[in-house]
């Protein structure tokens, strides 16, 4: 366990975060454009979406059956798990616990991609569809979470509109569309666009994550803000949630590659497309509390220590 | 080269708010709008969002009555919860008839030609 | 520290056309202007060109009588084919010589003061 | 036939065009960034400049003063063809007519690039030195088009100053300074940058295609606004041009790979370098006509079923 | 829905001394500020830095004593050997709490109250 | 040597810089995205910084040590000797000798990168920590030229500000980060991230070049108001520098190539991180001068004559 955190420290992931850490509170100037952050997110989406939809051709529907319905599952639990958490212990508000909730009741595509990269490190290798259980669990957190919110306090906006949002929202057209597209051109397409979208990917995914360290250093700030509570939350939460994904991945007949990674979706929550939704939809809930935790507590925590402790799970309980 | 006076209403919000507030001040009457990014900072500090930091600044020329209408739009259902910075101020133009709903084209004279007599 | 009134003339145009439009602003005696990106709607819709719904907002601080040319100008060759809005609006300034041509540096005091005695 | 079509429907970049349409479609906010879409086409001009380059200093001038010849002859042709039929039996005014006219005498890289994609996957060889040809069409039909519109409508604007405007565009310099400095460095400066510009060239072309789809898409409700005859003349034009294409490239001794391609530049309208020159010189005219009828209707023809359809000309031809 | 004269300062800037000049803004009182990227030219042409001809464009809303040391600050500290414009315009905002130095929230309704009666 | 000088004259980065300048000579509308220009310099940084530090993960201390002293050395000699032939010879006022001064005291990593390349295509293998010696070589010469500034002109602004300053400015973080990440992450990191940062790396030094072009030449109408003496500085000083460099370098134990590349640091100015810092420090220092000696002139020079005959020099001292 420890041999296996200590090359996870070494990988240029966790690196090039804590550069970027480092950098910010060097208080340097260092900031990547902002078009260049949209554009890698755009290309890390996207090329993750195709390379899915390619293996997606391969896979038959009895394999992903299962495993689908467990990730739709865990889309319930871990919005209406958090919202219990932060409302009834954290005594949040209603807006403010439906708010964090909902990013962590949906997924992280950059956490998605480091436990993936994780994984295959170690050795394994995780099954191919698992973008498509991704692109499941982006989405039904967001809306339970937000649904909650709108019992409790009143919103002038319909479901529909906040429907709408989410199911066009770029993340979701990239992964779904690069799925579909991916699906249908198969490998011989896959071939010439292959250099550009397989080659260039981690090292494109390593420029994003600089970025992503100066980000989530310029909350450290806010940590004092936050709270004891919502820090506590943002570990243990996505340990409970960890758990419970590889358990369910398991059972459901993943490997421990793909039992690692669907842990890492449970366990990560969102600040590229919940954030958005949030602020329009619960205006009253403070920005700070959801993406603090989310981008400054939870994401290195994952990245850094809770996929080696789901995959030690995950080979736990398939060992 | 007949001058009327109008309303230049400038908004600076947070950029996940634009596509709403746009639909809001066309409803008042705004037949026109012009956006550009901005970033800054206020009573709510650094802005939300998907990238942080983030606002745009967008701004009507409108007639008075509508200028003052989108300023208690705003007061009512941005300022007490979003982060919003708003200012009017008077210019002239040459074709009012352009700035005025309803009218595009024709020019509604004795309207504009009131105001620019002031 | 003494004040000058001077007039700012906006000017949201197609981006196809900052370059012509710059050289006929300075033509008229411009002696600086700042522009900023900018997307919008209007009359004519959204706009036209490689990377369509792109404007420029080309911004001038200069004295009336340049600013009245200026409209004039925009009303003859823009507005009847191209896609354009414009608005002045009165301005305070503390080195009048810096925005008016023939003077930069020196400060043509007469003049500038006679505006900022109005 | 159907079965080329077939194929030709399920390559990335009609795929990644059909997404680009359905996302705006469905009303999403997916835009590739300014920049970056600036980007992906200043890469890709100078990638095929470059590489063009490289190849032509392999050919002798023989080889290519016929075809060359025949490039010129289309340009020549498509923009007085084009500007008869929108002027005589669509009833355009003179302005629109000369502006249309220009658009469809000029030359869209992109659907270039398909058509060298297409015929590569058809185990076609197209000559190296088709990139050249490309830049002798690029400008002549613009010119011959303003021209014609100078004489009937009048313009503030000199000849000298359209003329450098066109020959200095990005496109224009980015296409023969490519050719040039390929042509210059050779194979082995080539072998160095090849990575970055051909291993990544259609990889990069699929996300350019992507926001084609999307401009495009934003255009389909300014159909009704063009009204039927535009419709179909952005559909029967470029058959038409097509076959003269095919027809004299096969006659100038190009391979079945190179007179398709040839065909494709004759039957594509320009959506990059001509709009801005017809705005500026002849702004009487509707930009809604020209760029819908290019960019929204003759595009997408030509990717999806224009190209094949050349391919299938020039095998009989040649057959 | 009560109203506030209140000033606008519009500063044009190089890009390299933004970060510097929001410090010297925010010292005399500014409680925020918007800043649009820009370009331009004046009197010392296009601008140095590492990408050159980059200004920033930065307008801060404040009061008119505020505003009056902003352009003094300016004009000792910036204008002697930085490429930088200024101007200032009359504007009218809601809260004017937001826009004066230690009252964010409560409005200090006697000072602004004597500006808007101007 | 005139070998040499012509196949170092066909080089991808020559003839891009030469097109750059073509296209901005002929008045072209052509530059590259602002954000691209950023990004791509982002890119290039890093990944020399990540290069170097895998490498230097290879290397042992005592092999650095002689290197690093002599381009230590080299950091106080070439501040030194720019401002005494600049205020002295030149006449140049205090606040301008010491600005020029700076941007020849530091170094540009894009002239260090040309170097790399052209040794590498004569067969030499640079030492491969040369990029360590890259990031000491960038900041003691703008303190020092600033230093003696400031003892002549009146600042406002503290030492540990400008100190701050450069240590933290972008160039730097990115170098001496992308050393650190290198370094820790060694050999198996940097397999699944090479493909982006070392595939791509010639490819996109050519496009960041294309746009030092076109700047370049929008200075060069500047060249009559900078005068003849700073003309004759911006290409006789780098050739003393890079003598001076090329034989330290060897007398360190660096190879040919390694000199050659020492010779190169020594030689360029600095165009990135200099110039915000003098503009700040300095500010009655005429940019006008500082850039156009380091950008228009000396930059080029190197690049096309400097860096083949620093070669020469280092393989007749090491015989
Ligand atoms: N006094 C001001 N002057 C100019 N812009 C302001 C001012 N106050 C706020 N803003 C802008 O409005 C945005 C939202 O302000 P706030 O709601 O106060 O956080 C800020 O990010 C600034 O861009
Ligand atoms: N009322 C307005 N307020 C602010 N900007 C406007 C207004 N009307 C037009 N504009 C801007 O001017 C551009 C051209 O307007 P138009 O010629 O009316 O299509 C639009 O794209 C907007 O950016
Ligand atoms: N008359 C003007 N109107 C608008 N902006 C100006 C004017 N003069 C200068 N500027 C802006 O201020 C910057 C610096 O001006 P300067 O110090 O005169 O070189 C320029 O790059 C322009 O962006
Ligand atoms: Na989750
Ligand atoms: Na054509
Ligand atoms: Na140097």
């Amino acid at each position: 366990m420890l041999d296996i955190l200590k090359t996870n420290l070494l990988s240029p992931i966790v690196l090039a975060f804590a550069l970027g850490v480092a950098a910010r509170l060097m208080r340097s100037e260092l900031r990547l454009p902002k078009d260049l952050y949209a554009s890698l997110s755009i290309y890390l989406l996207f090329a993750l979406g195709l390379k899915g939809g390619v293996e997606l051709s391969h896979a038959s529907f009895e394999v992903i059956a299962l495993p689908a319905a467990v990730t739709l599952l865990l889309g319930v639990i871990t919005p209406i798990s958090s919202y219990m958490v932060l409302r009834h212990l954290g005594r949040f508000t209603y807006a403010d616990s439906a708010a964090i909730a909902a990013h962590y009741g949906s997924v992280s595509a950059v956490t998605f991609i480091a436990a993936q990269t994780f994984v295959t490190s170690m050795g394994e290798v995780p099954e191919g569809f698992m973008p498509t259980l991704l692109t499941l669990l982006e989405s039904p957190g967001i809306h339970i979470a937000l649904a909650i919110g709108a019992l409790k306090v009143r919103s002038q906006r319909s479901t529909g509109q906040t429907l709408h949002e989410i199911l066009t929202a770029r993340t979701m057209i990239l992964l779904v569309g690069g799925l579909l597209v991916g699906f249908l051109m198969g490998g011989e397409g896959w071939t010439s666009i292959s250099p550009f979208f397989e080659g260039g990917f981690k090292g494109a995914l390593t420029l994003f994550i600089l970025e992503m360290g100066i980000v989530a250093a310029e909350r450290i700030t806010d940590l004092r803000k936050v709270g004891a509570f919502l820090l506590g939350f943002g570990i243990v939460m996505p340990l409970v949630h960890g758990a419970i994904g590889a358990v369910l991945g398991s059972l459901a007949g993943l490997s421990v590659g793909g039992s690692t990674m669907l842990a890492a979706m449970a366990a990560s929550a969102s600040y590229i497309a919940a954030p958005p939704a949030a602020r329009l939809n619960l205006p009253t809930a403070n920005p700070t509390y959801y993406l603090t935790a989310s981008l400054a507590i939870t994401f290195p925590f994952n990245v850094a220590v809770g996929i080696p402790v789901y995959y030690w799970i995950a080979k736990l309980m398939q060992g | 080269m007949s001058q009327h006076a109008m309303k230049l209403v400038v908004i600076v919000i947070e950029s996940v708010l634009t596509d709403s507030l746009i639909g809001d001040l066309k409803r008042l009457g705004a037949t026109g709008y012009t956006v550009t990014e901005a970033r800054g900072e206020g009573s709510r500090g650094r802005r939300v969002g998907e990238i942080p930091g983030d606002n745009q600044r967008v701004e009507v020329v409108t007639d008075a009555e509508i200028a003052e209408a989108m300023l208690q739009m705003l007061a009512d259902q941005y300022f007490p919860n979003y982060a919003v910075a708003a200012w009017i101020s008077d210019v002239v133009v040459v074709r009012a008839g352009k700035y005025v709903p309803g009218s595009v084209g024709q020019g509604i004279s004795s309207r504009s030609g009131a105001q620019s007599g002031r």
